[in-house]
């Protein structure tokens, strides 16, 4: 594909990682996740890739959405092949940065040993698992990501069950328990801070972790157009903390100044709307049961400011004339 | 020749701009260009929110210049206008509205500072002759466009100085004269031929001008008060407020009643109120029709006068009794003694439309010994009677065509009130001389004339996460101490506060340059333009590629962006 | 060619001491094999390997069914029938024994020689591992290879003083049998 | 210069010689040794190569796949269980060309567990696109090792040497290393077009429909059907250098008149050439090694058992439910021939079952027994009643 200079997409004032004319539904969380931590990471990347929407998408040979080096081999070796990427680097001397992608089946569940292993082995590998909580490629089935109580085609509510009965896997303080220099989770929500962590992991030389909340509109059942909403509220209230982990202790947290009900969040998703049946008792136990996950996220990341940080959940989106108010 | 398969099925990278995903779009995303409501509301016809961001951008001169592409008074507006763009401000719902009117003061005061000069239009010297009737807001207004479009423009009044009723019934404490000799110098250096000392009717005619002319303009002002009586009954020492407050203006005359009751509800009934409080009358009282503003009170239906000029009347002593009206006269001989006050309404009658009820047994007496009628003021017919024909003011349409008399324009007080533009503030008057100067430009040049009309943005438009929380600034007030005749009582933003104040702005239906649009596309689909993009935005829909998930509309902070329907 | 089989329990270096008689002939310039058959064994267990030594290369890589020698490294082990099975006729038995030639002839009804391996290297190295001892016997008995083959291949995998310990107990096991009593089987 | 060597130190120090950049391997019997020697060459610091240890055949796999894309000479090794396991990776490995080599220490299958050699393991991955070469004994298996990178490197898929575990693998034998030089004269360093490198920057491991996921399977088997010719050119230079073939993709040994052939993989084939020369059987026979397995030689089949009219396949694999798999694979191979000779399936050596020499006189009464297929060393009396 040939570019002219007077093409405006030639002269873009940032690296295009994931470029246009993929595939993805419209909306993708996990799209832009992906083009927001390639832009951040810089053109000097190899990147891994499990097997998911995001290879699929991106990849219907003979066109590829990417603009860095990029493999893919299966659902479960993102992170040993990202392995056997790095040691090649490192045998051959090159100084290149690996990233190994993932979805959260790709991740928590299938991936999870060839990524325990990665992580063991100290290999300078940013991992980042683009959260969408559920196996999408497949058609929405329930992973270990996948929230507590919500509908999945393998976890359906009726008579004897209201969506998932399990809890979302705390994949975070498994990553922790590595101790590895760096692991972070981040929303497609707030991509200053996104971008800020993806360039925090890639100065790290070691192992890195990047967890990135990345809402699915078919299978979270929202418009396309509200994928941003809905992960703020994911952040806001508290179901889905944003810290950074250092050697497994938490560094820091991005603070909520303001308590937002979890059903506030909940409402806008087809997948939790089984608990809004207002004749049903167990919705309500259900919401109650979220809004006590939620509580807890609070109290055990100490979530809540002073309400001065300009940069927490309700500030750290903040826009000027000119960008982001946090650039 | 197909395309053929390669050694483990590699492909280049970003081949994927084959593939065309803006088929898949069923709505696509446009750049609307609401107007921002302050640009709605104002009467001047200023997009406040076009030279707030070039403030943002931290470029006064520029600033100012965008301003006076609309408003060429920005130092007096800055200081006498009601500002109806800070209650129609958006921000204002969120926590307060901008201090619009604080920084265009002092983006005019700036000019004046640094002697910034009026942007030149480009375009062909016309050869057309152009009248302007009365030098106050609205002739200068009009005189200052035309002369933009390359008119020749000759202005003409019939005091030694212009500036109208900004020299004639406005006080100093509200309006220094070395703003209004500065600013209107500075205005007359355009390039208008200002022939002062010429009054219509008396040294010219309006015949004579329209001969010589290509087109007149009439900003003539209403100089002559409104007949007053109380069924019937006249002081026979009446004075009326503007004559007094003219008088004082011009030589520091006043008389000095112990009480007195001044019956109106505009700025020339404050004015002279608080003008005759500092002189030491002891019992000033304002009887208006009007209410005073507050929750309870009809929008439609409050005192015309800025509210902090109303709260510094309060301060300073003022009394006012609203929605009243006099009554009667209480006289002792030719002279008055009081006033009975009544209580009165604004309601609606049988036919929907609101008129004034008054109350019968609410009835209460001022004991004054002078009272003052300031209920209005309707044009001087001199050398206009065959225009004016009885009425009280010029017929115009909203381009201030006088109805049947082609060539002929009006604007300012001396105009009948439209609905959708009222009259009687300096800004209004500086709107009709920008609209009559379109007229005109459109007869002259055998098109017809247009005026902008974009729906404002309303609030629920906005994205308001991206926004955080900030006070206004807050503006000095001379104390009640030191305040007299001459000092101004209200203080401007400094440089700091104005850039600052600035930055608060919404940016509403307009692009804010924020980057979200761009940030947050999924498909790389919202291209970033080095320059700024033909419709004033910062960044293109590659609609190539656009999936049409409406992202970039709803994340859109200032709703600048909409999803409108494939066809 | 000469085929041996080592039994002895795991943990007695039993393969080693399969690599290592092979190892020593290679040192002579004769071909070699050496294999354990390997089981999931753990220490203690019985364990068993081969040794063929030949002056032609060695192709057939079946387990060693009839040996002309046996050497046992633990004389437990002899009660265990298998241990016996497939001596050609006329083969030789070498165990690790504190006990006697004599006394061991006497107790299996078949011809033995003892070596105390273990308490020559419980001795000599300070540790009862008596693989090395036991082929020292060995190659004195069968006269094969001199016993600098032994420590040539011993030099594979030890120097210094463990060299040197081992050296001195190849010559302390050397004296403990009759040199060449073998030496027919050994070339028959 | 001749050594004596345990077979998985002398794999070790042949695939050194090749100056691999990534070796990843996982420990599991019987290929355990091979790692072990590596590691400790990599320790002692004989070896530059980045040694990743990982925590599964299956991440070992990968890492290798990583490598070799990312433009390493990259190794691995595994046995039984560990092949299992690798076995998505192997078809994603040919499947991107990338020239992987992989030393297979071959050893049966379970349940039940059993960790002895047979020929389970490679025959289960028969079909994942990569090159397969038996060993008959240790210096074969060396020389392979070496010519499995310059085969592989050659023609951009991946090899699998797979050498009999213990019967190789744990057998210390004489054999000879070819020195540093003359590997590096023999192999050179590794180029990769395809490399994942940011100045170049391809996508590897793509998603392909079915308008063109045919003319894939087409290539992978065009591309593995013209590595034979690169296997016997690698081999004939390899003996040129050294004065040893490795096997080329087969070879016949035994009376040119002989009327009956034995064909048999790996380590039995060392064992039947000692029978071949020193056992005195009524019947005359050729021995048919047949050292590639994929690509399968179809042609030098049929060349090699012109004139034959009984050929004895010795399996060390089955496929329940249908027999021999080599058995039935030559089978296929030979049936365009003209005069195709009667074709005879035994399976012997199953689970490290020895099969001594006397096994080769038993191979040459089976085309008088006309039993189909069958295990030859099976003992009747072991069985139960019921199957």
């Amino acid at each position: 594909m040939t570019q002219t200079t007077n093409d405006p997409r030639a002269r873009q004032p940032r690296f295009r990682g994931l470029e246009a004319g993929h595939r993805a539904c419209q909306g993708c969380g996990e799209a832009l996740a992906a083009r927001l931590v390639t832009e951040s990471a810089g053109p000097d990347v190899i990147l891994t890739n499990a097997t998911g929407c995001l290879e699929v998408f991106t990849t219907p040979w003979p066109q590829s959405a990417w603009r860095v080096p990029w493999l893919h081999s299966l659902f479960e070796n993102s992170a040993a092949i990202a392995s056997g990427v790095e040691a090649a680097l490192k045998a051959q001397g090159r100084r290149s940065k690996v990233i190994a992608m993932g979805g959260d089946g790709g991740t928590f569940d299938i991936g999870f040993q060839a990524l325990s292993g990665m992580l063991e082995r100290m290999h300078n590998v940013l991992y980042v698992c683009y959260d969408n909580e559920a196996y999408m490629n497949t058609g929405i089935q329930r992973s270990g990501s996948t929230p507590h109580a919500a509908m999945t085609t393998t976890s359906p509510p009726g008579k004897e069950r209201m969506g998932k009965r399990h809890l979302k896997k705390d994949l975070l303080s498994i990553i922790a328990a590595h101790h590895i220099p760096y692991a972070a989770s981040a929303s497609v929500a707030y991509p200053q801070d996104l971008r800020r962590k993806v360039r925090r992991a890639m100065e790290i030389d070691g192992p890195t972790f990047l967890l990135v909340h990345s809402p699915c509109p078919l299978g979270w059942g929202h418009d396309g157009s509200e994928t941003i909403e809905i992960a703020r509220l994911a952040v806001q209230t508290g179901l889905f903390p944003l810290v950074e982990l250092e050697r497994g202790e938490v560094a820091s947290v991005m603070p909520l100044r303001q308590k937002v009900p979890v059903s506030d969040y909940l409402k806008l998703q087809g997948r939790f709307r089984h608990l809004f049946v207002d004749s049903d008792h167990r919705a309500r136990e259900e919401r109650e049961h979220l809004q006590a996950l939620a509580d807890y996220n609070m109290e055990r990341y100490g979530l809540f400011g002073d309400g001065d940080d300009p940069f927490d959940a309700d500030g750290a989106d903040t826009v000027r004339r000119g960008g982001p108010a946090r650039a | 020749m197909p395309i053929t398969m390669n050694r483990g099925a590699y492909a280049l990278a970003g081949s994927s701009l084959a593939f065309k995903t803006g088929t898949w779009r069923s709505a696509k995303p446009v750049h609307v260009h609401a107007a921002a409501p302050c640009h709605g509301a104002c009467p001047a016809g200023e997009d406040q929110q076009a030279w707030l961001a070039l403030l943002q951008e931290g470029k006064p001169q520029k600033a100012w210049e965008s301003l006076v592409t609309s408003n060429p008074l920005p130092a007096i507006t800055g200081r006498v206008c009601p500002h109806p763009c800070e209650s129609a401000c958006n921000r204002g719902q969120f926590d307060q509205p901008i201090a619009i009117h604080g920084i265009e003061r002092w983006l005019g005061d700036e000019a004046i500072r640094n002697n910034w000069s009026y942007p030149r239009l480009s375009g062909e010297i016309r050869p057309e002759r152009v009248a302007i009737v009365g030098a106050g807001p609205a002739g200068l207004s009009a005189a200052y466009h035309l002369t933009q479009r390359k008119y020749n423009v000759v202005l003409f009044d019939s005091l030694p100085e212009a500036g109208g009723l900004l020299r004639s019934a406005i006080p100093p404490t509200r309006l220094p004269r070395s703003v209004i000799d500065a600013e209107i110098g500075r205005l007359l250096h355009t390039g208008i031929e200002f022939r002062p000392r010429t009054a219509l009717g008396r040294d010219i005619t309006l015949d004579e001008l329209r001969s010589e002319f290509d087109a007149v303009f009439l900003g003539v002002g209403a100089g002559k008060s409104r007949h007053w009586d109380v069924d019937g009954a006249v002081p026979a020492d009446l004075h009326e407020g503007l004559a007094l407050l003219r008088e004082w203006l011009a030589v520091g005359a006043l008389p000095k009643p112990n009480a007195v009751v001044i019956h109106g509800g505009g700025n020339t009934a404050v004015d002279l109120a608080r003008v005759m409080r500092r002189a030491g009358i002891r019992d000033v009282h304002v009887v208006t029709a009007s209410g005073l503003p507050g929750p309870d009170t009809d929008p439609d239906d409050i005192l015309n006068v800025v509210p902090r000029e109303l709260e510094q009347a309060i301060e300073e002593g003022v009394q006012f009794h609203p929605h009243r009206t006099i009554n009667r006269l209480i006289m002792r001989g030719s002279k008055v003694v009081g006033v009975e006050m009544v209580r009165l309404k604004k309601l609606p009658d049988g036919s929907g439309r609101k008129s004034r009820v008054s109350f019968e047994g609410t009835e209460t007496v001022l004991h004054v010994d002078m009272v003052v009628p300031a209920i209005g003021e309707v044009v001087d017919a001199s050398g206009l009677e065959h225009i004016l024909r009885q009425r009280d003011f010029l017929p115009v349409d909203m381009f201030g065509r006088i109805e049947g008399q082609p060539g002929l324009f009006a604007g300012g007080d001396a105009r009948d009130r439209l609905k959708a533009y009222p009259n009687g503030t300096v800004s209004a008057a500086i709107g009709d001389g920008r609209r009559a100067a379109e007229a005109i430009d459109a007869l002259l040049s055998r098109r017809q004339p247009v005026e902008e009309s974009r729906p404002s943005l309303p609030y629920a438009s906005l994205n308001l996460s991206y926004y955080e929380s900030s006070p206004r600034i807050s503006l000095p007030t001379l104390a009640l101490e030191q305040r007299n005749d001459n000092a101004e009582i209200e203080g401007g933003p400094n440089t700091a506060q104005a850039m600052a104040e600035a930055q608060r702005c919404f940016s509403c239906g307009n692009c804010l340059a924020c980057d979200n649009c761009w940030t947050l596309c999924p498909d790389n689909a919202v291209l970033k333009t080095s320059e700024i993009a033909k419709d004033g935005s910062h960044y293109l829909f590659d609609y190539e590629y656009c999936k049409g998930c409406g992202l970039c509309a709803k994340e859109c902070p200032c709703g600048f962006i909409s999803m409108q329907a494939e066809e | 060619m000469i085929e041996v089989r080592i039994h002895g329990r795991g943990g007695q270096g039993n393969v080693v001491a399969a690599y290592l008689l092979a190892t020593a002939a290679f040192e002579t310039g004769q071909h070699c094999q050496a294999f354990p058959s390997f089981g999931a064994e753990r220490r203690g267990a019985p364990v068993t390997a081969y040794v063929r030594i030949a002056a032609q290369p060695i192709r057939r890589r079946c387990q060693v069914a009839n040996p002309a020698f046996l050497l046992v490294q633990d004389a437990g082990l002899l009660h265990i029938p298998s241990t016996l099975e497939g001596l050609k006729p006329g083969g030789g038995i070498l165990v690790n024994s504190p006990h006697s030639s004599t006394e061991l002839t006497m107790e299996y009804g078949r011809p033995m020689v003892a070596v105390p391996a273990t308490a020559l290297a419980q001795d000599i190295l300070g540790r009862p591992v008596p693989n090395v001892a036991l082929l020292s016997a060995f190659l004195a008995l069968t006269g094969m290879m001199p016993a600098s083959a032994l420590i040539k291949a011993l030099a594979h995998r030890f120097k210094g003083d463990v060299l040197a310990r081992n050296t001195r107990l190849i010559e302390a096991a050397t004296t403990q049998v009759i040199a060449g009593a073998w030496q027919e089987v050994a070339h028959a | 210069m001749l050594e004596a060597l345990e077979g998985s130190a002398a794999i070790a120090r042949a695939v050194a010689r090749c100056r691999p950049g990534v070796v990843a391997a996982y420990p599991i019997t019987p290929q355990t040794h091979i790692v072990e020697n590596i590691s400790k060459l990599v320790a002692d610091g004989k070896l530059q190569t980045e040694l990743v240890s990982v925590e599964s055949e299956f991440s070992a796999a990968s890492v290798a796949l990583g490598a070799s894309a990312a433009g390493s000479r990259a190794y691995t090794a595994s046995s039984s269980q560990g092949i299992l396991l690798m076995t998505e990776v192997l078809f994603n490995i040919s499947g991107m060309r990338l020239p992987v080599v992989l030393t297979c220490a071959n050893r049966a299958i379970g349940a039940p567990i059993n960790i002895w050699n047979d020929h389970s393991d490679s025959m289960a991955v028969r079909d994942c696109g990569w090159i397969q070469l038996h060993c008959a004994d240790n210096q074969e298996a060396v020389d392979t090792s070496i010519q499995a990178f310059r085969i592989a490197e050659a023609t951009e898929l991946p090899v699998m040497v797979c050498m009999d575990g213990f019967v190789l693998t744990h057998t210390l034998e004489t054999l000879e290393i070819p020195d540093q030089d003359m590997v590096d004269r023999y192999l050179p360093p590794f180029r990769f077009d395809r490399m994942l490198d940011p100045k170049n920057p391809l996508s590897l491991g793509t998603l392909v429909g079915p308008e063109y996921f045919s003319e894939t399977r087409h290539l992978a088997h065009q591309a593995l059907m013209a590595a034979m010719s690169t296997i016997v050119d690698v081999d004939r230079e390899w003996q040129d250098l050294t004065g040893r073939s490795a096997g080329g993709l087969l070879s016949v040994e035994g009376p040119e008149n002989a009327r009956i052939g034995v064909l048999a993989m790996g380590s039995v084939v060392s064992t039947f050439r000692e029978a071949l020369d020193t056992l005195k059987t009524k019947k005359k026979a050729k021995l048919i090694n047949l050292r590639a397995f994929r690509p399968l030689p179809d042609q030098a089949l049929r060349d090699a058992c012109a004139g034959l009219s009984d050929l004895v396949v010795v399996d060390r694999a089955l496929s329940p439910g249908f027999g021999g798999i080599l058995g039935g694979e030559i089978k296929a191979a030979l049936s365009g021939m003209a005069k195709m000779p009667r074709i005879h399936n035994v399976a012997i050596g199953l689970g490290g079952r020895d099969v001594p020499l006397e096994m080769w006189s038993r191979l040459l009464d089976v085309p008088t027994e006309d039993a189909g297929f069958r295990i030859l060393d099976l003992e009747p009396a072991k069985l139960g009643d019921t199957p």
